[in-house]
């Protein structure tokens, strides 16, 4: 366990770092918008040239750029992440209210991705160049060439519109009075298209990661040494082909969360489902730059913490991780 | 003597590339029960393309024609007695040196006479059973598939790289306790406790840590240790060892050829040396094989090859040899215009 | 209910904070005096319509309770996200990005009202699945356009659903073309004349709105039946005379058929915003003039327009809401200071038009009013300070069993206390 | 073996080459086979494919023929992820070989904003980067550039990295080279195949994070894009479809191309390296 | 008696590992002469490798001194070290890895020609030619890519680039131990025919006692970073004082012609 405290630390400072780089980042890069949160408050309300200043005043947008940035840092401290220009609630409760929907989505998604991919991935790699390997592989390669949002779109015009299996959108039947499991069902129900759609593209990815990691695990030599001492080719492929291209796929498991909360935003806005993804185009459309600033570092966050639950994974997984740095 | 095995016009081709490149050509030796023979030659010569061949590890894509007769006794019914490996079978053969270029009578019953008839051959309840390309695949399915020659049962194999034989991500205990696991209908506790007992065997420090060690924590010797000792787990019969030393220290290197020797001793086992170091076969072997360029040149007694090759080649070999008693080149340059 | 005082207090301070720039007129009161619990008074600066009061009141303000907004910021209050009104139902329960849902208010003034015990308001970000959600029976209503107008030939067939057109009359869409005076080449009516024949309103009715609509002839609605004057120059659709009309400017065509190029603008608000922004793209290729489409969301559209004038043409769609002093003169009165939304920032001044706008706001007489602004629309479609297109209005869909729905003018906003389900 | 008839050789390059030279004579074609504006008003609104063989797979909302757009559609999406991709290379490769060179605080600083761009969801990046400087072709290039440029840096630091520590690096030093010859013509030649490598997968990224864009209403509105030909289509999905099953088909079809070709390429350069 | 060619004095270079911190060459000190052979033996890990890359300044040591022909060679920087390097050249075991993968037999030796200014361009190719057949080769080897020439072709190309700057010292690391032993000896044959010819001295590191026997004029066996033993060949390859000497003749296969 030492070696993963050692990393968690290791990890925990640097991204502190990274942290800082983002938010100074987005902050400039917001900044740098035409049009700021009055405007696009004003969009929706009215009012004069003598209220925009008003209000620039009053949420502090007539101070100067380095002073906004350090004032945003100090709040940041306190955990603080300013209020919100469109739903005049304070940031961080919008983002919490938000971030358990897309949590679920993700966290399904890729169950559904890994789980599926990586099981297919090794039936599909037990047996390399079998003609269930090719079908594997072709077919993994043209789910993968789907976008998110088309898939999402299919999906909806085939079970929704055209069979009415399963609701269209949204993330539960509207303020409906079910509790407990009936919820969950519910709930369930409601994600299953979402988690398709966004689920199936990893799904493909992992399948064809499993099958070149089995592949390139068949060519080593551990493996014939496993031939050679005579054990079942069931044995093989799970205990030693799997296992060691298992690796690989827990590392991408950390890469692809970013993009996984990338492909949501599209999702959750085909799927209405009342997410981060959703919240960030809201922000986008509103120009709520706080807003927007704080999905963003929310994400980062949470990027950072998946990763960091990844790393620890594997490191579990792989016995070399920082075998040579153990105690540093 | 008695024969293992016994190869006939043994050929591996080799696809790559379009082309067909043959590893070995016509290749006929018998291996005797409980004999050492080494297989020595260059790179290409083909030494360990026969290796995988007897241990029927080639790659699919091999071509393999000629054939290779195994002479194994029906193993002893399991939980019977004491394990194998502990309990040397009785070789009779061993320390005879009677090379053998006449096909025995099974040899020629196994092959020319449908496989039923086997049970009332002379030497009855052996079998004989050609591999190519995997072992168990390949076993008549008309005869009890339990004498058919299994690798881990009944041939281990040393590879040469002990860094990559073994599974970076498993703990070296598990990885002999399974292949007791899979052979010898071991429970996982008693199979565990059995790994315990042979890496005491090859003489591994402090067997109980080095149960739950994972090969990264292992040096190249105690790697190449383990190897050996998931090699010999099962108890095999024949134990080939393909450039199992060539990666490791000089002095490393003796200590395994010596533990090779002493196990191949205790257990009765034939040993299959295959090495491109003349010298160290000559100490280990009582035959040796020259082979080059995919064909056997010459094989005889180790002492004969030594001292009286009869192959050219061989005395290239032999002269290119520099030991430590060789004499210094800088004076045979000198010396020789 | 609320005390008088409440009332005016209440509408003091929240003028403060959302007031609307078409509002001005309303604004300029001296005072609100409450002699009784029940009974207000405006006192008003200067001669002002009661007219425009009626009409402006409803669109534009509400009335908030005193109580609760007398002490700390208004923009700051917690009742801003859970309302406190006098209507016959009560704010319950928000889900950000969900629903909203109101309760009956049982101690409303209505007898027996309202007949609904609760309302629901579901987001439905996706305009698609509108129409599946009222088949599937997940709701009951769509206001507001919720559903698309390409689904409406399709939904209105299924049984159990009807479309209304009703209920939004006195809320009435405008697509307007706004014009950079500032342009030297849009300052010149000629051009602007060619712009107007070289758009097929017809084509935009049926095509873009799907019918849903109607052609424009000048800055009243047709559906106006006080203020909209027919006898106004009209532009039919003649590319040819427009050509000519191009040509006769000055603007002759180059070796690549283009005239000169412009920047278009179209508010991203409706599809149908973004959508006659591709048609008038094309409509205006026939022409000779090169159009770039600038696609922005609304805050940049907004500073874009009407903060930083970085436009040629812009697409809007302002609201004409009963009273062309509302929301509609602005859009041509010059004076207007940089940075408010929805007004003339194209730079367009006449002192003809200035003048009759600010007569027609403080007569009283409702005939004489009537006819400053039936005046006033034939000056603007003279002039073309900016280009009336069409005018729409949303367009609800409803399952049958609702009913007493769209039975006024501002049906969607409006309290709902008599609507009901038939069982 | 030639290399282009070992890459033709498999069945699966065989078809990404035969979809991408399909796709590349679309993009070519489309002016002269539907020449000015694509984005015109050819028909009657929402005529559905195969009912009139002027316009055969019928018309959008607006009476614009699908056909044209779809051609005119794979300029942009090629044109898109090419330049993007390219982009994302060339920033990737520069900023990993530097921080691989320089190593020390120089690496470490590279590093970390490389991190921090792999930490912020590079979708999320995009939309507020497009949002915020508007859409226009070029401005949808950078922000989908900015977000895939990683990769490519990681990939060449680490190669660079490794490769530094190989014997005949050492072996340049040893004949007195200088380190500038050394790094560009003893390390770069070799660390820089496996960036290419990722060609093939930021491409194709590339082209779906631009019909992503476009989907939301984030592209270049004055050019036909297959991802704002779904968008569009999206609001007519219910009575016409095919407004967003052909331009998704599409671009299916084109990323599958991209993607078998680039494993194609893979495996032929593979097969080369394991042969030498 | 002038002072010899190479001279280390407590040569020491330190890793870390798992925070702990090793010496791979501990207070190491040697010298050889013009023409001579010194070869470091001993097991792997040992430190002999590190000392191959100390010297040739591959690596920076952490204390020690280098006076190679007549300076202090840890002073050189910069271009003053890299016109140096012309006279300290080096061969490495695996002669695939020590070429750019990309190269030519040509190119390979080309390099060297060029960087150090040894002949005009339009002269080069003869040189190459003539360097080839020096080494053994034949001059229309020079096109080929390195990758497609065999093993012992390619140790003697290796050959070919150190010797063509004229070095005083070549260090030989391992230079023929991946080698078939008939290969081997030709090399090692090469090796000597150049020494004798052009009086170049060797750092030949080996884990070969027999080679070592064979080839060098004094040896110097390694162990932990340190040396347990030195003098000259024959006689510590025969009678090894140290520990370490005797248990790697021990471990030394034998063939026993008699």
């Amino acid at each position: 366990m030492t070696r993963a405290l050692a990393l968690i630390r290791r990890r925990l400072v640097g991204s502190v770092f990274v942290l800082l780089i983002v938010v100074i980042g987005t902050f400039l890069l917001l900044e740098a918008a035409p049009g700021d949160a009055v405007d696009a408050y004003i969009v929706s309300t009215g009012g004069d040239a003598g209220m925009i200043e008003l209000l620039r005043h009053s949420w502090g947008l007539d101070q100067s750029e380095l002073t906004r940035l350090a004032n945003y840092l100090w709040a940041l401290l306190h955990l603080d992440l300013g209020q919100s220009v469109t739903f005049s609630r304070p940031i961080r409760d919008v983002i919490l209210e938000r971030l358990p929907t897309t949590l679920i989505l993700m966290g399904s998604a890729t169950a559904l991705s890994f789980g599926l991919g990586s099981a297919l991935g090794i039936y599909a790699g037990a047996r390399p160049g079998s003609f269930r390997d090719r079908f594997l592989s072709i077919g993994s390669l043209a789910l993968y060439a789907v976008p998110g949002f088309w898939l999402g779109l299919v999906l909806i015009v085939i079970f929704a519109v055209g069979l009415r299996w399963l609701p269209i959108g949204g993330i539960e039947s509207i303020a409906s009075a079910r509790t407990g499991l009936d919820r969950a069902a519910d709930i369930a129900s409601h994600l299953v298209l979402p988690v398709s759609a966004l689920g199936f593209i990893y799904l493909a990815l992992y399948l064809r990661m499993m099958r070149a990691g089995m592949a390139e695990a068949w060519r080593q030599d551990f493996v014939l040494a496993a031939r050679a001492r005579g054990l079942s080719r069931r044995r093989i492929v799970l205990a030693h082909v799997a296992r060691n291209a298992l690796l690989p796929l827990v590392t991408m498991l950390g890469l692809q969360s970013a993009q996984m909360l990338g492909g949501s935003v599209v999702i959750e806005s085909v799927f209405a489902v009342p997410g981060l993804g959703r919240l960030a185009q809201e922000a986008v459309a509103a120009r709520d730059t706080p807003l927007l600033l704080g999905i963003i570092l929310v994400s980062a966050v949470l990027v950072i913490f998946i990763n960091l639950l990844v790393d620890i994974a594997y490191a579990l997984l792989d016995p070399r991780v920082g075998a040579s740095e153990a105690g540093a | 003597m008695t024969a293992l095995l016994s190869i006939r016009d043994l050929t591996v081709t080799y696809r790559r590339d379009g082309g067909e490149v043959a590893a070995l050509k016509d290749i006929s030796l018998d291996i005797a029960a409980g004999e050492r023979l080494a297989i020595i030659g260059e790179s290409g010569s083909g030494k360990s393309t026969l290796a995988l061949a007897v241990a029927g590890l080639l790659p699919a894509s091999a071509r393999v024609d000629g054939r290779i007769d195994w002479f194994l006794r029906p193993p002893p019914p399991l939980g019977a007695k004491a394990p194998p490996s502990v309990l040397p079978d009785i070789s009779p053969s061993r320390g005879e040196i009677a090379p053998s270029s006449r096909p025995s009578p099974i040899s020629r019953i196994a092959g020319g006479e449908p496989a039923a008839k086997l049970p009332i051959s002379p030497l009855e309840g052996e079998m004989s059973g050609r591999t190519e390309g995997g072992a168990k695949d390949r076993r008549p399915s008309a005869i009890a598939t339990d004498y058919g020659p299994l690798g881990g049962r009944d041939i281990g194999f040393v590879f040469q790289d002990p860094s990559a034989s073994l599974d970076p991500v498993m703990p070296v205990g598990k990885q002999i306790a399974e292949v007791l696991y899979t052979h010898l209908g071991l429970g996982w506790p008693q199979a565990f406790a059995k790994a315990r007992t042979l890496l005491e065997r090859v003489r591994l420090p402090d067997p109980d840590t080095a149960l739950h060690a994972f090969p990264h924590q292992l040096s190249g010797g105690q790697k190449q240790r383990v190897a050996i000792a998931a090699a010999i787990a099962a108890g095999p019969k024949l134990l080939i060892a393909d450039e199992a030393t060539s990666a490791l220290d000089t002095i490393v290197q003796a200590e395994i050829v010596a533990l090779i020797r002493q196990l191949v001793s205790e257990d009765g086992m034939t040993l299959l040396f295959i090495s491109h170091d003349i010298a160290l076969a000559a100490e280990l072997a009582e035959r040796i094989a020259v082979f080059r360029h995919g064909r056997l040149v010459e094989i005889g007694a180790a002492r004969q090859i030594i001292s009286a090759p009869r192959h050219a080649y061989t005395r290239s070999l032999l002269d290119a040899h520099l030991g430590l008693d060789a004499e210094p080149l800088s004076r045979q340059a000198e010396a020789s215009p | 209910m609320l005390a008088g005082s409440r009332v005016s207090e209440g509408y003091w301070r929240t003028g403060r904070v959302a007031e609307r720039t078409e509002f001005d007129h309303v604004r300029f009161h001296e005072a609100v005096e409450t002699p009784d619990d029940l009974t207000a008074v405006f006192k008003f600066a200067k001669p002002t319509p009661f007219q425009l009061i009626r009409n402006a009141l409803p669109a534009l303000s509400s009335v908030v309770p005193k109580h609760i907004y007398e002490s700390g910021k208004i923009e700051d209050n917690p009742a801003n996200n859970a309302p406190v009104g006098t209507g016959p139902f009560k704010f319950a329960e928000y889900k950000a990005g969900q629903y909203y849902r109101l309760q009956k208010n049982t101690d409303y003034w209505g007898k027996d009202e309202p007949y609904l015990d609760e309302i629901i308001y579901q987001v439905l970000p996706d305009r698609s699945s509108a129409a599946s959600a009222l088949e599937a029976e997940e709701i009951h209503l769509a206001a507001f356009s919720a559903v698309p107008l390409a689904d409406l030939d399709r939904i209105s067939k299924v049984p159990g659903l009807k479309v209304i057109t009703k209920g939004y009359e006195g809320l009435t869409y405008q697509l307007v073309v706004e014009i950079n005076h500032r342009r030297e080449e849009l300052a010149d009516l000629k051009v602007r004349q060619a712009i107007a024949h070289a758009i097929d309103k017809d084509f935009v009715v049926k095509t873009v709105f799907l019918g849903y609509a109607a052609t424009a002839t000048g800055p009243v609605p047709k559906n106006d039946p006080q203020f909209y004057a027919a006898d106004v120059p009209t532009y039919a659709f003649d590319i040819a005379k427009a050509n000519a009309l191009l040509d006769e400017a000055g603007y002759i065509r180059g070796a690549d058929g283009k005239r000169f190029s412009l920047k278009l603008l179209p508010a991203p608000y409706f599809n149908e915003t973004r959508q006659f922004g591709d048609y008038l793209r094309q409509a205006l290729a026939a022409i000779g003039i090169d159009a770039e489409l600038v696609n922005n969301d609304s805050a940049a559209h907004i500073k874009a327009v009407y903060t930083d004038h970085a436009f040629d043409l812009a697409v809007g769609p302002p609201v004409f809401r009963g009273d062309p002093a509302i929301s509609t003169t602005i859009l041509v009165q010059s004076g207007i200071p940089d940075g408010v939304p929805f007004s003339n920032q194209g730079g367009y001044k006449n002192d003809d038009l200035d003048a009759l706008i600010a007569k027609a706001s403080e007569t009283l007489d409702t005939s004489a009013r009537t006819e400053l602004y039936k005046e006033f629309q034939q000056k603007v479609a003279a002039d073309l300070p900016l280009i009336n297109v069409a005018e729409w209005s949303f367009i609800s869909v409803a399952r049958d069993t609702v009913q007493n729905i769209a039975n006024n003018p501002r049906w969607a906003v409006s309290n709902w206390a008599d609507t009901y389900l038939e069982s | 073996m030639n290399p282009l008839r070992r890459f033709l050789r498999t069945p699966e390059a065989l078809a990404g080459a035969v979809i991408l030279a399909a796709l590349l004579t679309m993009a070519l074609a489309a002016p002269l086979l539907f020449p000015g504006d694509p984005q015109a008003i050819a028909g009657p609104a929402l005529l559905p494919p195969f009912q009139d063989w002027s316009l055969p797979l019928g018309t959008d909302r607006l009476g614009r023929d699908v056909l044209a757009e779809l051609f005119h559609g794979a300029r942009t999406s090629l044109a898109v992820g090419l330049a993007a991709a390219a982009a994302a290379l060339v920033i990737g490769a520069v900023i990993g070989t530097l921080a691989g060179f320089a190593g020390g605080l120089v690496d470490e600083v590279l590093m970390r904003i490389t991190d921090a761009f792999q930490t912020v969801p590079s979708f999320l990046l995009a939309l507020a980067f497009v949002s915020v400087v508007g859409p226009s072709l070029g401005v949808v290039v950078v922000a989908i550039a900015l977000g895939a440029w990683t990769g490519p840096a990681r990939v060449a630091r680490a190669e660079v990295l490794s490769i530094r520590e190989r014997d005949f690096v050492a072996g340049a030093r040893v004949i007195g080279m200088h380190p500038l010859e050394i790094a560009f013509r003893e390390i770069l030649p070799n660390a820089l195949p496996p960036v290419l490598a990722l060609s093939s997968v930021i491409v194709a990224a590339a082209i779906l994070t631009e019909a992503a864009l476009s989907f939301l209403g984030l592209g270049d509105p004055n050019r036909v894009t297959w991802g704002g030909m779904i968008a569009e289509g999206r609001t007519v999905l219910r009575t016409a479809p095919f407004l967003s099953i052909v331009p998704g088909l599409a671009l299916v079809l084109t990323v599958l191309g991209v993607y078998l070709a680039g494993e194609g390429v893979v495996e032929t350069t593979a097969v080369r390296r394991s042969l030498s | 008696m002038s002072s010899p060619l190479l001279s280390v004095s407590g040569l020491t270079k330190w890793y870390r590992r798992g925070g702990k911190t090793i010496a791979a060459v501990d207070n190491v000190s040697f010298h050889i002469e013009t023409g001579e052979t010194l070869a470091l033996a001993g097991p792997s890990g040992s430190g002999k490798s590190t000392i191959a890359r100390l010297v040739l300044r591959l690596v920076e040591p952490d204390a020690g001194r280098i006076q190679f022909d007549g300076e202090d060679f840890l002073a050189l920087g910069g271009a003053a070290l890299r016109s140096r390097r012309a006279r300290l050249q080096m061969v490495f075991q695996d002669p695939l890895a020590a070429f750019n993968p990309r190269a030519t037999v040509a190119r390979v030796l080309d390099d060297p020609l060029r960087i150090h200014g040894i002949a005009s361009r339009l002269k080069r190719p003869r040189r190459i030619a003539a360097l080839l057949e020096r080494v053994g080769l034949t001059p229309d080897l020079a096109p080929r890519a390195i990758h497609e020439i065999s093993g012992g072709q390619r140790q003697r190309v290796a050959i070919a680039r150190a010797i063509a700057t004229k070095p005083s010292l070549i260090v030989l690391d391992e230079a023929v131990s991946a080698l078939d032993v008939s290969v081997r000896g030709q090399i090692l044959h090469l090796l000597l025919d150049l020494q004798r010819e052009e009086r170049i001295a060797y750092l030949f590191i080996s884990h070969d006692l027999g080679v070592v026997r064979a080839i060098a004029h004094r040896v110097a066996i390694f162990d932990a970073g340190r040396i347990a033993e030195t003098g000259d060949a024959r006689t510590v390859v025969d009678a090894p004082q140290s520990a370490i000497g005797q248990a790697l003749v021990a471990a030394t296969p034998r063939l026993n012609r008699a």
